[in-house]
C-alpha cells in the first residue's frame, strides 16, 4: 500500500511515543509510583499504529491488558494514560481501571481488558449494537497469541459469523503467552487458519510492516463496514520486553532470540523508510526527542495530579439514579453500602 | 377473563386495572411492553424465537417482534451473555435468557468478572443496563446439574442488582424495572411458579421497585423471609400455622437480594422478635446466610430465639422423587422449624 | 465394511432393543412412572450401535445426556437402565442419575452428562489418564451438534490435539439442537470441518449406514489407540421424536421432514440387509418381539425394584473416610451435614 | 537454615523436625513430597513448568519431575480443569493450578456441575480426587478484575472441600492432605501471604486434618473468626489490642470452609461471648455471613453483643493505592470492629 511521507511521518511519531511511554512506564513501575500489573509492547508498534490508523472515528475499538499503546494510537492524550497509570483522578479510567483497564469512550475505545479472551464477546455484542443502531461502522478487538485458546474465542467467532457482525478480530501474535510458546499451546500455529472453522475471511501478516498492517487492516475493516464481513486478521510480532514489567522475560527464551528480533525493531524500519524518502536523520532524531519530551510532560502531569477522593470509592458502580434502591440497606449493613455507596459514592 | 394476548396497551386502561395471569404470562407482558416502548429493547436466547422459549414465557414474541429482536442464539452462554454486555455499553437494552441458572455458570466470567466491574472499573464513564432472566430451581426431577439456585453469588458481587420476584405481579413490576433500569440487573425467576396465577396491573407504566422488600402477610408472632418460590412455600405454611396452632406469622417476600431490604426484614422481627429465613438452595453460605447475620446484628436486643434457617438439604439433589422431596425445603421442613423457633412442637 | 451376518444382526438386535426401550420410557414418562428431562434417541441407532460396537472393552465412552442407547450398546443390562429411569435403588446409578446420569464403570461407560459440552473436557481427561497409565486403549466422547458451539468443545479439542491425546469426539449430527437447525447455530455446517483448526483429523459420514459407522469408528479408535491420534467423527442422523418426551418436537420442523427421514429408518436399512443376506422375515420379527419382551420385562423390574432410602439421601456425596472431617459441623448446621452426612450417607 | 530445596525424604530425619520457610516453599515442599511420594499425581496448569510458576509456587518441579508430571497448558481454564476431573475419575491425582481465584469464574461450570456432582450423581460409583490450588485476595493494585476471594462460592457447594491455609506449616499440611482425599478439593492460597514465614514440619507424613479450625492464639475478652489472609490480619490486631487496649483476644483460623468446624468456632464464643469475623472478600452472602449465621445459634445464650464482620468494602476493587487501601479489610478497621463489638472507644 502506498502511504505518503507524511502519514508515515506522523504514524513514526506515534510509535516513538508509545516506545517512549514504555520506557517511562517501566521506569515509573521500578520506582513504584506505577503498581498493579503493567504489560508494556515495546515492539508490537507498527501492528498497533498501523490496525488502529485503519480506524475510522466512529469505530470501536476494544482490547485486553496490554493497551498502552492502544490508547495512545486511538488519540488519548499521554498524560491522561499516565495519569492512569499512576492512579490518579485525572485519568482516563479516573484512577480506578489501572494500566489494564484504560478506556475512552469519546474516542470510541470501549476499554482494556484483564480476562484473557474476556472481551471477545463483549466485541461482538458492540458490533451487534452497530447493526442494531443501523451504523456503518465496524469493531476492532485485540487480542493475543495465547487468548485464541480460550472458549471465548470459539464462541465469539461462531456468533459474529453466525450473525454476520462487523468485527475484526486482531490476534496480535508476539509469539508468547507468558512463558508459553505459539507451538506449546495451539495444535495449528498458523493461528487465523482457526477462523476458517467458521466460514470467517482471515489473513496472516508481518506486525511489523506499517504500511502492510494498514493495508490489510483497511481491507478487513472496510468489509465489516460495507458488508458485516467478520474477520480474523493476524500480526506476527515480538514484545522487546518481559510479560509484565515484573518478569525479565528470560527463562522462556533466550538473549539470542530476543537480539535477533531487535535486529528487525518495527521502529527501525519505518525510520529506514522515511530516511529513503529523504527524510533527514536530524528530522527523525528530533521526532525522537520530542516524543521522549511529550512523555515527559505526561509524566509530569501525572505526578502533580490529585488521588481520587477516598470518599467516591464507589464511584460509578451503580448509576447516580439508584441511591433510593440502595434505602433498605442502611440497617446492619456492613461497610460497602453504608459508607461507600451512600457516602459520596454514587452521587458522583 | 381475557389471556395476556389478547391485552393491548391502550391509552383508555385505567391504571387501576388488573387481570388475573400467570407468573409467566406476566413475564411476557412485562416483555412485550418493553419491545413496544423501547426499540433498543431486545430478547437474546437459546431457543427463545422459533421454539418460543424452553418454558415458553417468551412464546409468541418472535411472531410479533420479529427474528432481529427476538434472536435465537447458539448454545453458548458465555458468547451471547458477553454480546449482551457489549450492546449493553452501547446504550442497547438486551435482554438475555438462560434457560436455567445452572447454565449461567458457563457464562459467569461475563456476568460477574465484566458486567459487574464495568460502571465502577471505568470511573462512571460507561454504564451496562443488561438484564438476564433465568429460573433458578428443584422439583421436577431434574437432577444434580439442573436444580440449583445460585443467586446469592451474584448477590454478592458489587455492581450487580438481583431480583427474584414471588409473584405474577411483582414478576411484570420487577422486570420492567430491570429493563429500564442503568445497571446489569439478573432476574431470578422459578420453574416453579411460572405456572402461578395472580392478579397483575394491566398499566404499562406498573413497576415494582429493586430494592424494596414486600410484607407478603401480617403477622405478629414470628416472621418468615423468603424470595422467590420460598416465599409461595412461606405464605402456605403462615396458613397452615394459623390454622393448626394459632400462629399468627409474619411473611416478608424479599423481592430484592441486592440491593437488600433489610430495613424492612429488621422491622419485622423487631415486632415479632423470631425469624425464620427460607431458601430454594443451600442454606451454607447461602442467601438465608446473609439473613440470618443482617438479623442477629439489627435486631440483636429483639430476638427471643436464634434465627432459624431452612433450605435445600446439602446435598447435589438426587433424581428419585422421594430422595429429591426429602431434599427439598418442604412444607413440613418449614412449618417444624418455625414451630421450634416458637418453642411449639409439632 | 464387511460385516458378518452373525455381527449385522447381533446389531441389529440392540437396535431394535434401543428402539423398543425408547418407546417404552416414553410411554412410561406419560405414566409419571419416568420423571425429569427424558431425550430419546430413536432415529440415532445406527450411530449408537455401530460406534460404540467399534470399542474394545477397556476403551471409555462418555456421552451427554442422550444416552438411553449407548448405555444400552455398551451392554448395560436393561433392567439397569429402565430402574434408573424410574429411580430405584438398583439403577445404573442407585436412583441418583436419572435418564441423564447413566453410569457403569465396570463396563467403561464414565457417564451421561447434562451440561451442553461439559462432558468434553472430562474425555480429554480420561484420555490422559490413559496415557499416562500407558494404557493402549481410547475414548469415545458422545455429544450433539449444538454442543459443538460451547466454548468447551473448543478447548478440549485443542488440548486433545496439543497433547496427543487419545480421544475420538464424536459429533451425532441429527440437524438440530432442541428447535435449533444447525445452520442457525453453526457459521460452517459440515461440523466435522473445525476439526482443522486443531489439525486433527476428522471424518463425516452417514450416521444412519451400520457399515459405514463401525468403519469409521474403528479407524479412528484404532488411530487413537495406536498412535494417540485424536479425531472428530460426525455422523449424521435424525432422531425421530421430540428433544424430550415434553417436546412434540413440531414446531421447528415440519411433519412432512420427519415422515422423509422415517423412510431412511435405520433399523429399516439394516433390516433390508439381512433380508438381502438371507434371513427370514420370521426371524426378524421374532428378533423384534424379543426386543420388546426383553424391554417388557426390564419395566417390570423396574418396577419391583425398591426405592432408595431417604435415610441414604447423601450417599456417595463424599468418600467414606470422610466422616471425621464433618465432625465439627454438628453445632448450629442446618439440616444438610447434621442429619445427611452423618445419618447414613457418608458411611453406605 | 537450609532453603526447601534441600530437603530430602530420608527416613532418618527426626519426625518432630521443624524448618522455617516460607507458605510458598512450604506449598512446593508439599507438592514435591506427593509427587515422589505417589506417580499417580500430577501438576497442571498455566505456567507451571517452563515459566516456574506465576507466583513461583513450583519453581523447580518441571526440572526435577519432567514435563509430564508437571505440565505447561494453553490458556484454557475449563479445558483443563475439566480434564483434571477425568483424570481423576480414573484413578489420576490432578493438582491443577488456577493461576488467580478470579480465572476460576471460566472454570465454575467443571467444577460446580461437574467435579461437586460425581460423587452423589452416581451413587458413590466412581469418586473424583481432584485438587485445584489457587491464590485468591488483594492488595497489588492488581484492580477489579484480580482481586477477588470467591471461595465462600466453592464452600456452599455440596460435594467440594474448600480449605484455606493461613500458616506455612498449615500450607504443606493441608495441601498434602487435599491430594490425599478421595474428594475434590479447592485448595485456597492467598497471594499476601506466600511469603510469610513460618515453621513447617518436615516430616513427609505432616498432614493437617481438613475440617479441623485452629485456634491460633488464646483469649478471652472476644474471638476474631478468620480464614486465609484475614487470620495474618486477626492475629496482628490481637497483638495490638494487648498493647493498647488490654484486650485480649482469641483467634480462631478456621483453615477449613467446607467442612466448616463451627464446634471449635463456638466454644471459642461461648467462651468469650463476642465475635468479630473477618474476611478478605465482600462480607454480604460471604463467608462470614454463614459464620455470623452459625455463631448467633450456636452462641444464641452466650453472645453479650451482635456478631460483627470486616470485610472488603462492597465494590469492584479500584485501581488507585488509597481507594485499594481504603475497601481493604485493614488492621485499623478490624481493630474498629473489635472495640467496638466490646463497647470500648478506640
Ligand atoms: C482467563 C485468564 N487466565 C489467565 C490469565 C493470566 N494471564 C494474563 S496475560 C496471560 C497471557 C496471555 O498471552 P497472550 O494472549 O499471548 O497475550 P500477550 O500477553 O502476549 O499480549 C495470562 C495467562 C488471565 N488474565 N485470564
Ligand atoms: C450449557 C447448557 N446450555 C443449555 C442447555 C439446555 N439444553 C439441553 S440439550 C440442548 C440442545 C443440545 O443439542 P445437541 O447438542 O444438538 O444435542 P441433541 O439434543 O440433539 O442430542 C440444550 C440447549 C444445557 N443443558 N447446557
Ligand atoms: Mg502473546
Ligand atoms: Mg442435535
Amino acid at each position: 500500500m502506498e502511504i505518503s511521507k507524511q502519514t508515515l511521518s506522523r504514524l513514526y511519531e506515534q510509535m516513538l511515543l508509545i516506545r517512549s511511554f514504555e520506557t517511562a512506564s517501566e521506569r515509573e513501575y521500578k520506582a513504584a509510583l506505577i503498581g498493579g500489573y503493567c504489560h508494556l509492547s515495546s515492539g508490537q508498534e507498527a501492528a498497533t499504529v498501523g490496525s488502529t490508523y485503519a480506524l475510522e472515528a466512529d469505530d470501536r475499538l476494544i482490547t485486553g491488558y496490554r493497551c498502552h499503546g492502544f490508547a495512545l494510537a486511538r488519540g488519548v492524550p499521554p498524560e491522561a494514560v499516565m495519569a492512569e497509570l499512576f492512579g490518579r483522578a485525572g485519568g482516563c479510567a479516573h484512577g480506578r481501571g489501572g494500566s489494564m483497564h484504560l478506556l475512552d469512550v469519546g474516542r470510541g475505545y470501549f476499554g482494556g481488558w484483564g480476562i484473557v479472551a474476556g472481551q471477545l464477546p463483549i466485541a461482538t455484542g458492540l458490533a451487534l449494537a452497530l447493526v442494531r443502531q443501523q451504523r456503518r461502522q465496524c469493531v476492532l478487538c485485540e487480542l493475543g497469541d495465547g487468548a485464541v485458546n480460550m472458549g471465548a474465542w470459539h464462541e465469539s467467532l461462531n456468533l459474529a459469523s453466525v450473525w454476520q457482525l462487523p468485527v475484526v478480530f486482531l490476534v496480535m501474535n508476539n509469539e508468547y503467552g507468558m512463558g508459553t510458546s505459539v507451538e506449546r499451546a495451539s495444535a495449528v500455529t498458523d493461528l487465523h487458519q482457526r477462523a476458517a472453522a467458521y466460514g470467517m475471511r482471515s489473513e496472516r501478516i508481518d506486525g511489523n510492516d506499517l504500511p502492510a498492517v494498514i493495508e490489510a487492516t483497511s481491507d478487513l475493516t472496510a468489509a465489516a463496514r460495507d458488508d458485516r464481513t467478520p474477520s480474523v486478521l493476524e500480526l506476527v510480532t515480538y514484545r522487546f520486553r518481559g510479560h509484565s514489567v515484573a518478569d525479565p522475560g528470560l527463562s522462556y527464551r533466550t538473549t539470542e532470540e530476543i537480539a535477533e528480533h531487535a535486529k528487525h525493531d518495527p521502529l527501525q524500519r519505518v525510520r529506514a523508510t522515511l530516511v529513503a524518502a529523504g527524510v533527514s536523520e536530524d528530522e527523525l532524531n528530533a521526532l525522537a526527542a520530542e516524543a521522549e519530551q511529550r512523555v515527559l510532560a505526561a509524566v509530569e502531569w501525572a505526578r502533580a495530579d490529585a488521588a481520587p477522593e477516598v470518599s467516591e470509592l464507589a464511584k460509578g458502580m451503580y448509576a447516580p439514579g439508584s441511591a433510593a434502591q440502595f434505602a433498605g440497606m442502611l440497617a446492619g449493613a456492613p461497610f460497602g453500602e453504608r459508607e461507600l455507596v451512600f457516602a459520596g459514592g454514587l452521587g458522583q | 377473563m381475557s389471556t395476556v394476548e389478547t391485552v393491548t396497551n391502550e391509552p383508555s386502561l385505567e391504571p387501576q386495572a388488573t387481570e388475573v395471569m400467570t407468573y409467566r404470562e406476566a413475564l411476557r407482558l412485562a416483555l412485550r411492553e418493553e419491545l413496544q416502548r423501547d426499540e433498543h429493547v431486545f430478547i437474546m436466547g437459546e431457543e427463545v424465537g422459533v421454539f418460543e422459549g424452553a418454558y415458553k414465557v417468551t412464546a409468541g414474541l418472535m411472531a410479533e417482534f420479529g427474528a432481529e429482536r427476538v434472536r435465537d442464539t447458539p448454545i453458548s452462554e458465555e458468547g451471547f451473555v458477553g454480546a449482551g454486555v457489549g450492546a449493553a455499553m452501547l446504550g442497547e437494552r438486551p435482554v438475555v435468557e438462560i434457560m436455567t441458572i445452572n447454565f449461567l455458570l458457563v457464562a459467569m466470567d461475563q456476568v460477574v468478572n465484566h458486567a459487574a466491574k464495568i460502571g465502577a472499573m471505568f470511573g462512571g464513564q460507561v454504564r451496562c443496563p443488561l438484564v438476564i432472566r433465568t429460573p433458578n430451581g428443584a422439583g421436577n426431577q431434574l437432577t444434580a446439574q439442573h436444580s440449583q439456585s445460585f443467586e446469592g453469588w451474584f448477590a454478592s458481587t458489587p455492581g450487580l442488582k438481583v431480583v427474584a420476584p414471588a409473584t405474577p405481579a411483582d414478576a411484570k413490576g420487577l422486570l420492567k424495572s430491570a429493563i429500564r433500569d442503568e445497571d446489569p440487573v439478573l432476574v431470578v425467576e422459578n420453574l416453579a411458579i411460572y405456572k402461578e396465577r395472580g392478579e397483575v396491573p394491566l398499566d404499562p407504566e406498573f413497576l415494582t421497585p429493586i430494592g424494596l422488600a414486600n410484607v407478603a402477610r401480617r403477622g405478629s408472632d414470628i416472621t418468615l423471609v423468603a424470595h422467590s418460590y420460598a416465599t409461595v412455600r412461606a405464605l402456605h405454611v403462615a396458613e397452615r400455622l394459623a390454622r393448626d396452632h394459632g400462629v399468627d406469622a409474619e411473611v416478608v417476600d424479599l423481592r430484592s437480594l441486592r440491593p437488600l431490604d433489610v430495613d424492612t426484614v429488621a422491622e419485622s422481627v423487631a415486632k415479632t422478635s423470631r425469624a425464620v429465613c427460607i431458601e430454594e438452595g443451600w442454606p451454607s453460605y447461602g442467601v438465608t446466610a446473609e439473613l440470618a447475620a443482617r438479623i442477629q446484628k439489627a435486631c440483636f436486643d429483639y430476638l427471643d430465639a436464634p434465627v432459624e434457617r431452612v433450605g435445600m438439604a446439602e446435598v447435589p439433589l438426587p433424581y428419585a422423587k422421594q430422595l429429591e422431596l426429602a431434599a427439598m425445603p418442604g412444607e413440613d421442613r418449614i412449618e417444624a422449624a418455625v414451630l421450634a423457633t416458637l418453642g411449639l412442637r409439632a
